[in-house]
């Protein structure tokens, strides 16, 4: 079966980025988007520890321990960014400031419930971060994710099994399958990656999928 | 003439009691006051309940604390991490509690302890298992959660320079938690790598007053740090 | 390109609409932003609802606009002052409605709108005339009064100087109320005496990140200043 | 009847004022405290507009529209002082950390209710600012006061009959006959001005006074 790529993901997503636009790239993959914003559209990349205007990755040996993204990696700042501190910084994401979160997820529900800070296993050590304040806090919440889980299950389900980190949040699933907006009358395909028909993908989404009006 | 600056670590942390609630600045390794947890592992307070964003990495700074055994409770947001194998092994062997906070509720509940906030209504974790069985309440059509304020007795946090009246000014991401923890704590600590005239500070740019500070000292820089202020455009393009 | 600069007062203003909560920052006459106001009334918009700490000195800025008839309610914690006499007749003729609230709970609850906060425990006025009727609360032996956030259309503020990105920086004691009106409102615009290149500001001492600033406009310096920063000690002793 | 000026009590609330002591002084009478702080005792004064480490008024000439303090009036700023927006100016009072808060009053009760802000009169236009933040938010309220109104009541009384500003906030009174603390067992006089006896004071007050322990 025919998959978009990490980078074809990321690609999609940072297309529907526009220009002005303040962002929060989360962990892992959403990260990925920052190197596909074309080039010489400005937009504003925050960071939940208290950057808005981040750049990329330093040159090596530009390094700084001072100066790291959500994911504790090494980043830069651009001329015209700014640093705050870490309740500013929430309150910039819970005041609704932010135009668009990116984020990981273990499942997406049919209503936009999210799912991706905890497995529930029962020996599982739970970590939140900032993912609670992301996923809430933005106008417009993307999760990017594989469409089905390793075993072939439907990572878009009817109710989370897994537990939520915040209800009614996603706005769009961008998957390596297809891209599918949430709204009120259902999800909506926008996008089908190329060899794989609708009623295909509809076989492999456990919630039944409606045409993109 | 007031001077806020201690002569060492050791005398800093003196009257540190077993018991105390201690707000650590940092997040990840950006504005962890290293030195100071050194210091509060010589000094021996145990009992403590730390209130940090995360739960220690690798084996040193607020790990090693952990691992000293000094650390009954640890109120944070994200424990578990690739090298948190210190905190790791003493939650699972029931040897520390946990109280997980969304990091944006931990910071809001710090500064609502500083601004003195009796409690907050907060949007997050609404509906989630870390707010189940919580007072919640609608507000113009959007779910809520109360959340109160976090008090410390101890804040120990990371400046980057700072006077003797105790105003203090960070650097790049390192300012994190350190400027609302101050504000938290009835004892504030803060180490920096300068210590300057008063009046060198531009009293535009003091981003902790010294109202919130008690203490400062003096510690080497040890992390990796680059002059460059800021990429270029172009090289950033 | 991303450029929040705006040509006048009067394109920055266009769009202001009847019926708007209209913030304008400022203490009295510091940071209070004239050429904004004056804009507003030229620009025409009525039924407004104003947040303000004060309600005009004399007859030009604020007041002149009560005195245009375009505000309906004054939000505020201190309108009477010995020149505030254009308030004065409209409040006394009935021809303005006054929501008066302490000068903490206005700039709380003005920075609860900007940071998501759906209400909060105050212990400012509980037992007072200004908190009668309202909820109640007992937490830690303190008792408090539940606030609500205020958020606005509009807020007009003065800065000191911004980029084309909307970054801010204040100038002494007219920062006051700006950087909690530009998290507050829908579309900030804010009035500043320098327009400077992208990277000119100290990302250190940005006091308003852009991403609150939606409009810019350059106007001249119109009030007293002194370039000298601070009083020597010597001369303060 | 003997009475201490109004720089004489500017003078007394001074000396209270400890060496680093962060201090906030009303509107009024209070502000003439900053003249008599003894030289060379180093006292932060904060005002509510932002401003921490307050210096004295300027040489005529260096008056800036932009350093103003509660009062309106220009002011400096000492080597050290600070600025910062109106939440984190209130934080600072309402989260208790200013030692020393110094207002007028109308009234003051013997349980320590504060009315300072509204006269209640039915014509009156009401005005609050900062009073019911400083009243409540410093770890001690000192009030500044004449003893008695101008047609000779006393301003300490069982309770409050103006509008309150803050229940059961005032630590000491200093009127213009006496200085009292404001305790769990009732009224406690400190020092009464020279030439007047307790039980003259006694007579004077509305309310049963007890000596100084």
């Amino acid at each position: 079966m025919n998959k978009w790529r990490r980078d074809q993901m990321a690609a999609r997503v940072a297309n529907d980025i526009a220009e002005g636009a303040y962002v929060n790239l989360g962990i892992g993959l959403p990260t990925m988007v920052a190197n596909h914003l074309p080039k010489g559209r400005e937009v504003f990349l925050h960071s939940e520890n208290g950057i808005l205007g981040m750049g990329p990755a330093p040159a090596p040996g530009f390094e700084d321990d001072d100066l790291i993204n959500a994911g504790k990696q090494p980043v830069t700042l651009l001329p015209g960014g700014a640093y705050f501190h870490h309740a500013d910084s929430f309150g910039m994401m819970r005041g609704g400031h932010l135009d668009i979160c990116v984020l990981g997820a273990f499942q997406v529900s049919v209503k936009g419930d999210l799912a991706n800070w905890h497995t529930g296993a029962a020996d599982a050590i739970p970590a939140v971060g900032g993912a609670m304040d992301l996923a809430i806090g933005a106008k417009k919440t993307f999760v990017m994710m594989e469409h089905l889980t390793k075993s072939g299950e439907s990572k878009i389900v009817a109710t989370c099994t897994y537990p939520l980190t915040g209800i009614a949040c996603v706005s769009r699933i961008y998957s390596d399958l297809a891209v599918i907006d949430i709204t009120a009358n259902g999800l909506q395909v926008v996008e089908i990656v190329e060899g794989l028909s609708f009623d295909e993908l509809q076989k492999l989404s456990d919630v039944p999928l409606h045409h993109k009006n | 003439m007031i001077n806020k600056i201690s002569a060492s670590v050791t005398e800093a942390l003196a009257d540190i009691q077993d018991g105390a609630i201690v707000m650590i600045g940092g997040f990840g390794g950006a504005g962890q006051p290293t030195e100071l947890i050194d210091g509060l592992i010589a000094q021996g307070a145990r009992e403590l309940t730390v209130v940090n964003n995360n739960a220690g990495n690798g084996e040193t700074g607020l790990a090693a604390l952990l691992k000293a055994g000094q650390v009954r409770k640890i109120i944070c947001s994200f424990p578990r991490q690739v090298d948190s194998q210190i905190f790791d092994g003493l939650y699972r062997a029931g040897k520390l509690e946990l109280e997980l906070v969304p990091q944006g509720n931990l910071a809001e509940r710090i500064r609502a302890a500083g601004a003195g906030i009796g409690a907050f209504f907060s949007p997050t974790g609404y509906g989630t298992d870390l707010a189940r069985g919580r007072e919640t309440r609608e507000i113009d059509g959007r779910m809520y959660v109360l959340e109160m304020p976090i008090h410390a007795d101890v804040a120990l946090i990371k400046a980057e320079a700072g006077d003797r009246w105790g105003n203090l000014v960070y650097r790049k991401a390192a300012r994190n938690f350190g400027p609302i923890m101050a504000t938290a704590a009835r004892l504030t600590i803060a180490s920096v790598h300068e210590v300057v005239e008063l009046g060198a500070l531009d009293p535009e740019a003091i981003v902790t007053p010294g109202i919130f500070v008690q203490r400062i000292v003096k510690v080497p820089r040890a992390s990796r740090f680059s002059t460059v202020a800021t990429v270029s455009k172009q090289a950033a393009a």
